[in-house]
């Protein structure tokens, strides 16, 4: 039951959030509710066991993206021109209201076998094994830290003044 | 004198080929300094071709049913089509021999003077080698295909020819108007070759012949494969509506007039018919066609000769009312001999004698009237009788044979002409019924033939000097004979034209006693000679009997009549000619023929009409389809682009666009 | 575990770290690009070393280093050889980043291989990832007004593609229960795609996530703004091997996960979606003045005729015969168009370096004063056309070939019928270049690698007309190996 | 030498493009060098055609000389080549032609490098059509021949020549982009792209891909549009027009029989039944073609460009005689196809040679120019006689070859009525070469051209060559029929 | 009415196209990639769920390492994103998405 309540509080929170994001005027505010909307998606991941993704979403995104974020509008000095929206809101409304039909119409078409699921939390050395395992993702990892490395790169190169 | 062997037939007209080719490859381009050689080595070939045209008679005559049997040879293999070459010499292609050899021979020596001095010498030459050799060609055919190849290259060479003096407006717009005219009669040719040859599987002229008599073809093929033959004969024998041709083709020189007007072009159409008579003789629609057209031309082409004011004109129209006679006797005859019963090869081949012999005097006299004009053009510089008058005292020789040509072509006994012509009318009355109608055309015609011949002799020849070429009328490159000096011919000009005398005044003589007839394979007696003997009995005396007397009292008449309005001038011509001015504007004015057709239907209906509609549906419809298509394209290319943005937001709605639509066309689609 | 088959990766890795940090200590930065090029052709020679072996599976099968992917290394450190000698002539414009440049370059040729060789979704993803994020670097690497906007037009789009192909991955997960791709062929449920929205959803998603890299209609929009701001070099080796990345992964993930009974509904799909980007890319480059950009919406049509290879990978009874395949077509015309497209920008590198403007109508009389640049962009943009006696009129033949055998006939004649249109604004070019009137007389200079990369090129593009049977036999091997759900 | 030993097509066909390699790869040739290493390669090839001539079998119908190398053993493409009764004229046609073309060329100054190589690579490209025996080497042949098209029209033509080079690229791409979908199904289909196996594959039991008709009417479109057919012509005046002159002897006089060549050897031999089936309607295509090509033809006011749209006109008897489908009118129309190609070509050649002298080509400003060109005229007047089918020219014996067999075909209902509307455009050619000639060369002559010379001695050299042929055909025209014949008494007709 | 998987789903949908719209909409393209990394987190959210409820007796571990990498790459995409927003902003001096069109057409 409190997970109920918890989803229910936590779904609402991450749309409004969400909706929020886009409909500020002023940026800051704008970033301001992404990291609430961060925090409440790490709480959903909560209500699904996923505590360890939980902990990464809060360390990833609130403090690496976020901040991030934040930088770049004060890099960009574009907060005084507030947060507007563009001439696509009609269409782009339509799309998106279609889009979220469709999705959701096929969500619930679909036949979900394992409905209930379990309650067990997720052991992070359970993670981790998997990743780090030869039967795992290992090399996945090695390729995400050479993606890193490419980013690194790339925001330094494209940053940094000749 | 044994007979003509296979090869020296064929040389008959090779040679004449060759010495074309000869002038044209060697002496024209290499040794032009010397073109008297291309007259001499002219002459030398007709001559030559002369002499084996008589040896060729000689052997005819000797021959059983007048025929030379000679073999084809095979010339092309297309699969199971073979096309063979071969000649075919009987008594039809014997006489044609000899009077195409002949008149050529006569006006290639005329020539000799007339065309002295010209910078075209050797052209003319080659030309006029190839023209007789074309027409010999013709003449000897064995197949359809060989005779419609050396019917076209007739035609090539009166365009050669009539254009001869290409750099005259005139001379240009008359050889493309003849080669067009006669092609239009060709493709009648062509569409009957294709028809027998698709009906019978050859071309072979004896075998269709045969074909033809023993009824292996349809009665309605036949009809049809004889009015597409007749169509070639009428554009190349100039019979109405094709006879516009013939007029213009003056613009040419003078012998090369005679030579079309006598025994060459012209004679062709008639040649055509005869020589393929079997086919016709089937069909007495085409037939009645033939004769009907040939009556109807006839006076047709007479009643514009009566008020033509160029010598040359007046004998071109002459020209196409006698090829109508020709035409009525051919078709006349043959409706004789058709509803006297029975139709063998033989008697078809017979009845041609009627309008081939009208061919072979007409051609003496003809060729003889036409280098007599050419010799008044000599001395005068023009052509317009207007401007001529009284020259008998300045041209005696000349004088005296044309005044012999115009008898003979009025028909005044006992000249050539004569006798052939009234064989004509008489075939004309014996075919009876509605058909007489033909004859009494002939019967006019035969009047106002006496008529204007005798109205060109006094208007030339008698009354007092008008004053020759002072009014410029052919502009002042006029064939280079510009100086007037009102001479008699050279000797060169004068013995062609006495020698044509001599056979204008004789050779009517051949038949007198039906020989020609004979010759022909006929068994007719000619009408003189019923006459002769009617006189004496007159129980078998007929009415038919009576026409030669009677045609030879309208020539008189009629030449009385020419007598009393130009020359003893008791008629005013001016008064006749206001008195009729109607009729005068529409003989004068050629019926507006010319008009109708350059005018009307190839300017204005086929040009300016059908074919620029063609050039507009092209330019607009089928080409401007192309072009829409591809400037739709293109123009589809800059609206599209247009979606190209620039703002990567609009991209990204596009994404998602893209795959709703997708999703969507997979449900619509299943 | 066998280790070694991934040297290749680990080279080119390695390599790219040595070739940054060596940039920090080294003057002469020719030496970067040796090194690089070094590593590229060690990869080259590895790769075929391996080309036969049976026993490449790795980490459970999550990678497979088979004569797929092994075909896509080659072609991939070919592309990757030729642009780097290219950039000889081109690098003094990114002043002190060479070193950079080179690096990330050979990253994402990590990347690439990785997407032609992984055999499950969370690498694929990464992979994918690692690819993308240096291309939107290099394409902004210029830092200019043009090359920024690139980049942050790609990047945004490209997080937007990635964001679907995510979400399509996640419900093809959900679906299945699976990452790995065999996995998830035998999980998946039966039935034609309509009858599973959530399935035509997810993978929906995937084409868009995979059809924004191989530019297909309707996640092409970002092409020409692309290719027109990137630096030359790099919209060369985007135009190449990123669309030849894009085709090895949707061959690799459709053909070994979607094999079943969807096989031929998203046949289908790519069958409309190549149609409709042949003919788009077509009609609008007639209109196009910028060289780059012309090239890019040419390279959206030519992403349709490869689409052409996609829509003839279905089962068909009478066909079994792998050379009629449509993937290996694909492959066929992938290597021939990568060497034609790779021709066709070096050459315009050499002579925009000179003239300074990407404008078509600049390349007047180009012919004159560099005649073999001239010569050799004329035989590229020939056989883009399709036209004999090129490699890409064969490569044309031969996919088209395969779609007929495939009962495409229509798709084949929308095909054909697009290259005559493409003639249109191919040839303008060639016209231009070789009989427009001059603006200077000064000749081109270009760099012996430069003219090296162009020969090798063109000589490719001759060769593989005249002796195509051995790629042939590759591309048919490589097929084989990621259609065993497909062919027998 | 033995007789199978020769194998002389190989070198016919790429002779040309070495001689165009060596133009213009040797440095530092001069004009006259590159013109006389043209002459000497393209005259080598037409010697070499020639000698093929002579030696070919008179009595075997299959091909000669051929040769045959595996080439992309994958989908069996060979590189077969051979010759038969059909293309052994249309070899010889194009060696001369192109022989003759580099000779018509003399006088150009303009990239003389560039202009040969392209003149002798499109010969090349023509002669390989002629010869393939293997439809993927036949459709490169055919595409190949684009490119140098497009660039001796847009670079060395005259008037919209941008426009109508890109007008030509296209229609012959879109018709190649027809052929190349045809061969596809035709191999879907049958497995083979050799036509002489092709020729034998009994369609009914196979399984096509698409119906069989649609397959021949792919292939079909590409051949019309090169013949060309109404209504897929108009790249043709435009092409011809706009392009220098050799290149419009070579397009009028080799180039657009591939499209009759094509329909031959591929529509009719591979699919004669589907060809019977349809003959009736290319039959009237052909005949509208033969008279509004005919009736545009009189009302064109530029020389070269009316005799570009006799063209269409006198290739609709090309597509007649095929589609009549008797061994006399497929014939006619292989005649036709070699005659008009020297007719034509000789035609262009003269409207060339009218052009150097007077740099007018407007018919009405012409005129008289007879006495100041007298050769010309001649050439002019012979030219234009042979194309309107005037005996003893190879025109004469083409067309009515054409004419006997489709009027006696009996393959088509109404045969004979269309036979007679297309011969009716006798008259009709007749009608706009003698107008043209009286306009251009007869009456007065004018003074503005006193000064404009006749034609020189290499220029007589190339006009009487082709005269000489004119005649020989039209005199003599076993010289082909006996090489046509035993191969049309192997074609399986219906 | 118990939370199943179908509520994180829908959740994560309304997320997603909420992101979606947000990235098409907002002119201000740092605002655009904070949308994108909604749009990611959507997704996150999906594969949590599955890996929670996919399998009755155990989780699907991959889903959560999926999440894990998917946030490595969107932190990448983040660094990199706004380093192209710098670059763009230097050269420009805007960040404006419907002012960034200087390639068009």
């Amino acid at each position: 039951m409190s997970l109920t309540v918890a989803f229910w509080i936590l779904a609402v929170m991450s749309v409004g959030t969400a909706l929020a994001v886009i409909f500020a005027r002023d940026i800051f505010h704008a970033a301001l509710f992404l990291i609430v909307c961060f925090f409440a998606v790490a709480g959903i991941y909560v209500t699904l066991n996923a505590d360890f993704l939980a902990a990464i979403q809060v360390l990833v995104y609130i403090g690496a993206v976020s901040v991030l974020l934040i930088f770049g509008i004060m890099l960009t000095r574009e907060a005084k021109r507030g947060s507007p929206a563009g001439k696509l809101r009609i269409p782009a409304l339509i799309v998106a209201f279609v889009l979220l039909g469709v999705m959701i119409g096929s969500i619930l078409s679909f036949d979900w076998q394992p409905a209930a699921g379990m309650d067990e939390m997720v052991r992070t050395q359970d993670i981790a094994g998997l990743i780090f395992s030869e039967n795992g993702y290992v090399l996945t990892f090695e390729i995400a830290g050479l993606m890193l490395l490419a980013a690194i790169i790339g925001a330094i190169v494209l940053v940094r003044k000749e | 004198m044994a007979d003509i062997p296979e090869f020296a037939v064929w040389l008959i007209f090779l040679i004449p080929v060759f010495s074309a080719a000869l002038i044209a490859v060697v002496i024209r381009p290499f040794f032009n300094n010397k073109a008297q050689f291309a007259g001499y080595i002219t002459i030398t070939s007709i001559g030559v071709s002369l002499l084996l045209s008589l040896w060729t008679l000689y052997s005819v005559l000797g021959s059983p049913h007048h025929e030379l049997e000679f073999h084809a040879h095979q010339w092309v293999v297309i699969g199971s089509t073979q096309v063979s070459l071969g000649i075919m010499v009987d008594s039809l292609t014997a006489t044609m021999l000899l009077v195409v050899s002949l008149c050529s021979l006569m006006v290639q020596i005329y020539s000799q003077g007339y065309m002295h001095g010209d910078p075209g010498y050797a052209r003319y030459y080659a030309a006029m080698s190839l023209f007789t050799g074309s027409m010999l060609g013709l003449v000897l055919a064995g197949n359809l295909i060989q005779l419609y190849v050396f019917w076209e290259l007739v035609g090539l060479c009166s365009y050669l020819l009539i254009g001869f003096w290409f750099h005259r407006p005139s001379a240009a717009a008359a050889a493309k108007k003849a080669f067009l005219v006669t092609r239009l009669g060709d493709f009648g040719l062509l569409a009957a070759i294709l028809y027998l040859y698709f009906k019978t599987g050859t071309v072979d002229i004896g075998e269709l012949h045969y074909l033809a008599v023993t009824g292996a073809i349809a009665a309605s093929a036949l009809t049809l494969a004889a009015i597409g033959i007749f169509a070639g004969a009428v554009g190349k024998s100039a019979q109405f509506p094709l006879h516009v041709w013939l007029p213009d083709a003056m613009e040419g020189p003078t012998p090369v007039s005679a030579l079309i007007h006598s025994a060459t072009m012209v004679s062709a159409g008639v040649f055509l018919v005869a020589r393929m008579f079997p086919i016709f003789i089937g069909s007495e629609t085409a037939l009645t066609v033939v004769a009907s057209i040939g009556a109807f031309t006839a006076i047709f082409a007479a009643s514009m000769a009566l008020v033509a004011t160029d010598i040359k004109r007046v004998l071109a129209y002459c020209t196409i009312s006698q090829l109508g006679y020709m035409m009525l006797g051919l078709g006349a005859a043959g409706l004789v001999a058709v509803e006297e019963g029975h139709v063998t090869l033989e008697l078809a081949k017979a009845v041609t004698a009627v309008g081939i012999f009208h061919l072979v005097t007409h051609a003496f006299a003809k060729a003889m009237l036409f280098l007599g004009s050419g010799s008044v053009n000599h001395a005068t510089g023009t052509f317009d009788m207007r401007l001529m008058g009284g020259l008998r005292k300045h041209l005696p020789w000349t004088y005296l044979t044309f005044l012999i040509g115009s008898v003979c072509m009025a028909g005044v006994w006992p000249l050539a002409c004569f006798w052939s012509k009234d064989e004509i009318l008489v075939k004309a009355f014996e075919m009876g019924d509605a058909r007489m109608i033909l004859f009494y055309l002939g019967m006019i015609t035969a009047f106002m033939t006496a008529f204007y011949m005798f109205r060109a002799v006094f208007l030339t020849f008698h009354g007092a000097y008008r004053g020759g070429a002072h009014g410029e009328a052919h502009g002042k490159n006029d064939h280079g004979h510009g100086e007037v000096h009102l001479h008699e011919s050279p000797k060169v000009m004068l013995i062609p034209l006495l020698l044509l005398m001599v056979l204008a005044i004789t050779a009517g003589l051949a038949n007198v006693t039906g020989w020609f007839d004979r010759f022909f394979g006929g068994h007719h007696v000619y009408a003189w000679s019923h006459l002769h003997e009617a006189l004496w009995n007159p129980e078998v005396l007929r009415h038919s009997h009576y026409i030669p007397l009677i045609s030879f009292v309208v020539a008189l008449l009629a030449i009385d009549l020419a007598s009393a309005i130009y020359n003893s001038r008791w008629i005013s011509a001016e008064a006749i000619g206001r008195m009729f001015r109607s009729f005068y504007k529409v003989f004068y004015r050629k019926y507006w023929f010319d008009e109708l057709y350059e005018q009307v239907i190839i300017v204005r209906v086929l040009v300016n009409g059908v074919f620029r509609i063609c050039q507009v549906f092209d330019t607009y419809v089928v080409d401007g389809l192309v072009n829409g298509v591809a400037g739709g394209t293109m123009l589809a290319g800059r609206v599209i682009r247009k979606a190209e943005t620039g703002r990567l937001q609009t991209y990204a709605l596009v994404m998602f666009l893209g795959i709703l639509i997708i999703i969507g066309l997979v449900y619509w689609i299943t | 575990m066998n280790y070694y088959l991934l040297t290749p990766e680990m080279c080119l890795a390695g390599a790219a770290i040595a070739v940054i940090l060596l940039d920090l200590v080294i003057a002469r930065k020719g030496i970067l690009r040796f090194v690089s090029i070094a590593a590229l052709a060690a990869c080259i020679v590895v790769s075929i070393a391996l080309w036969s072996r049976q026993d490449n599976d790795l980490f459970n099968g999550m990678i497979k280093v088979d004569q797929f992917a092994i075909f896509f290394k080659v072609l991939l450190s070919g592309v990757a050889i030729l642009v780097l000698l290219a950039s000889k002539d081109y690098v003094s414009k990114f002043s002190h980043f060479e070193g950079e440049y080179y690096g990330l370059i050979l990253l994402s040729v990590v990347g690439m291989m990785l997407m032609a060789a992984s055999r499950d979704l969370i690498t694929i993803y990464v992979s994918l990832e690692l690819t993308s994020i240096s291309l939107y670097a290099l394409v902004g690497f210029l830092k200019d007004p043009k090359s920024s906007e690139a980049g942050l037009k790609y990047l945004l789009l490209g997080a937007v593609a990635s964001g679907v192909l995510l979400y399509g991955m996640a419900l093809i997960f959900g679906i299945t229960g699976e990452t790995g791709l065999a996995e998830i062929a035998s999980a998946l449920p039966a039935g034609r795609i309509w009858e599973n929205p959530l399935l035509l959803l997810g993978l929906i998603f995937l084409i868009g996530g995979f059809g924004f890299k191989i530019a297909s209609v309707p996640f092409q929009m970002w092409v020409p703004d692309v290719y027109e701001g990137a630096p030359t070099t790099v919209t060369a080796y985007l135009s190449v091997a990123s669309k030849a990345a894009g085709f090895a992964v949707i061959l690799r993930v459709f053909l070994e996960a979607f094999g079943g009974d969807v096989l031929p509904d998203w046949t289908m799909i790519f069958a409309v979606l190549g149609a409709i980007s042949m003919t788009l890319g077509n009609v609008i480059a007639i209109s196009q003045t910028n060289i780059k950009r012309m090239l890019g919406y040419s390279s959206i049509a030519q992403a349709g005729y490869l689409m052409v290879g996609l829509a003839a990978a279905t089962r068909v009874a009478e066909v079994d015969d792998p050379v009629l395949f449509g993937p290996t077509g694909l492959i066929f015309f992938l290597g021939c168009y990568a060497l034609a497209n790779l021709g066709a920008f070096i050459a315009i590198i050499a002579i925009t370096n000179k003239i300074k403007s990407d404008s078509i109508d600049d390349f007047a009389g180009m012919g004159s004063h560099a005649p073999l640049i001239s010569l050799a962009l004329t035989l590229c943009l020939i056989s883009l056309t399709g036209i004999p006696p090129t490699a890409g009129f064969l490569a044309k033949f031969y996919l088209f070939n395969t779609a007929v055998h495939h009962d495409l006939v229509w798709l084949v004649i929308i095909g054909v019928i697009n290259s005559a249109i493409s003639a249109y604004y191919y040839l303008r070019v060639v016209k231009v270049t070789w009989f427009g009137t001059p603006a200077s007389t000064e000749s081109v200079p270009s760099s012996l690698a430069l003219r090296t990369a162009l020969a090798v090129a063109c000589l490719g593009v001759l060769v593989l007309f005249f002796y195509p049977s051995p790629l042939l036999d590759v591309a048919r091997d490589a097929a084989q190996a990621v259609a065993g759900m497909v062919l027998p | 030498m033995e007789f199978s030993d020769f194998h002389p097509l190989s070198l016919i066909i790429f002779l040309p493009v070495v001689g165009a390699l060596l133009i213009a790869i040797v440095p530092g040739l001069d004009s006259v060098a590159i013109k006389r290493f043209a002459a000497f390669f393209t005259f080598v090839s037409f010697a070499l055609s020639l000698a093929t001539f002579g030696l070919f079998d008179r009595s075997e119908s299959g091909f000669q000389f051929a040769e045959m190398v595996s080439w992309i053993p994958q989908i069996s493409v060979n590189y077969h080549i051979g010759v038969d009764g059909l293309s052994l004229p249309l070899v010889i046609l194009t060696t001369l032609l192109g022989f003759l073309a580099v000779l018509l060329s003399w006088k150009v100054t303009l990239r003389p490098k560039e202009y040969f190589a392209w003149l002798l690579i499109l010969e090349s490209s023509i002669l390989g059509v002629f010869c393939s025996l293997d439809l993927l080497l036949f459709f490169i042949f055919w595409e190949v021949e684009v490119i140098p098209m497009y660039f001796l029209i847009s670079v060395w033509g005259g008037g919209r020549r941008a426009y109508s080079a890109m007008k030509y690229v296209i229609y012959t791409m879109f018709g190649g982009a027809m052929m190349l979908a045809g061969i596809l199904t035709l191999y879907a289909t049958a497995g083979t792209f050799d036509v002489t196996i092709l020729a034998q594959t009994d369609f009914g039991g196979l399984v096509a891909v698409i119906p069989l008709a649609a397959t021949f009417w792919l292939l079909l479109t590409a051949f019309a549009i090169k013949l060309p057919v109404f209504p897929l012509h108009t790249w043709l005046p435009d092409a011809h027009t706009d392009a220098p002159t050799a290149v419009s002897v070579m397009l009028a006089g080799s180039l657009l029989k591939m499209g009759g060549y094509g329909m031959i050897r591929i529509c009719v031999t591979i699919f004669p039944d589907i060809a019977r089936d349809y003959a009736h309607i290319l039959v009237i295509l052909a005949v509208i073609g033969v008279l509004y090509g005919a009736a545009i033809t009189i009302r064109q006011t530029d020389l070269k460009r009316l005799i570009a749209y006799s063209s269409v006109s006198h290739m609709g008897y090309v597509l007649l005689g095929i589609f009549a489908l008797s061994e006399l009118s497929i014939t006619g129309a292989a005649l036709q196809m070699f005659s008009h190609g020297i007719v034509t070509g000789l035609l262009f050649a003269m409207v060339g040679l009218v052009y150097d002298k007077t740099h007018v080509r407007s018919i009405p400003e012409l005129g008289g120019l007879a006495r100041q060109m007298p050769i010309i005229a001649l050439v002019f007047s012979i030219a234009g006689l042979a194309s309107l089918g005037l005996p003893g020219t190879s025109g004469f014996v083409a067309e009515f070859t054409v004419f006997v067999g489709s009027f006696t075909s009996t393959t088509v209902a109404g045969i004979k009525i269309y036979t007679l509307l297309g011969a009716l455009a006798i008259v009709v050619t007749a009608g706009y070469i003698l107008w043209m000639l009286e306009r251009v060369f007869y009456r007065e002559p004018k003074s503005k051209y006193d000064g404009v010379g006749d034609a020189d001695n290499l220029e007589k050299f190339y006009i009487f060559t082709l005269v000489v042929v004119i005649m020989l055909v039209g005199i003599y025209p076993r010289i082909l029929t006996d090489v046509i014949d035993v191969w049309v008494t192997g074609m399986p007709l219906p | 009415m118990s939370i199943g998987l179908e509520h994180y789903l829908v959740l994560s949908a309304i997320l997603f196209c909420i992101g979606l719209y947000g990235a098409v909409v907002k002119r201000n393209t740092v605002v655009v990639l904070m949308c994108i990394e909604i749009m990611l987190n959507a997704v996150n959210i999906t594969l949590v769920a599955f890996s929670r409820y996919l399998v009755p007796e155990s989780v699907v571990l991959e889903g959560q390492i999926f999440v894990i990498f998917v946030m490595v790459v969107a932190a990448a995409e983040a660094a990199v994103g706004l380093a192209l927003i710098v670059s763009v902003y230097r050269n420009r001096r805007t960040v404006d998405a419907s002012e960034i069109d200087l390639m068009k057409g």
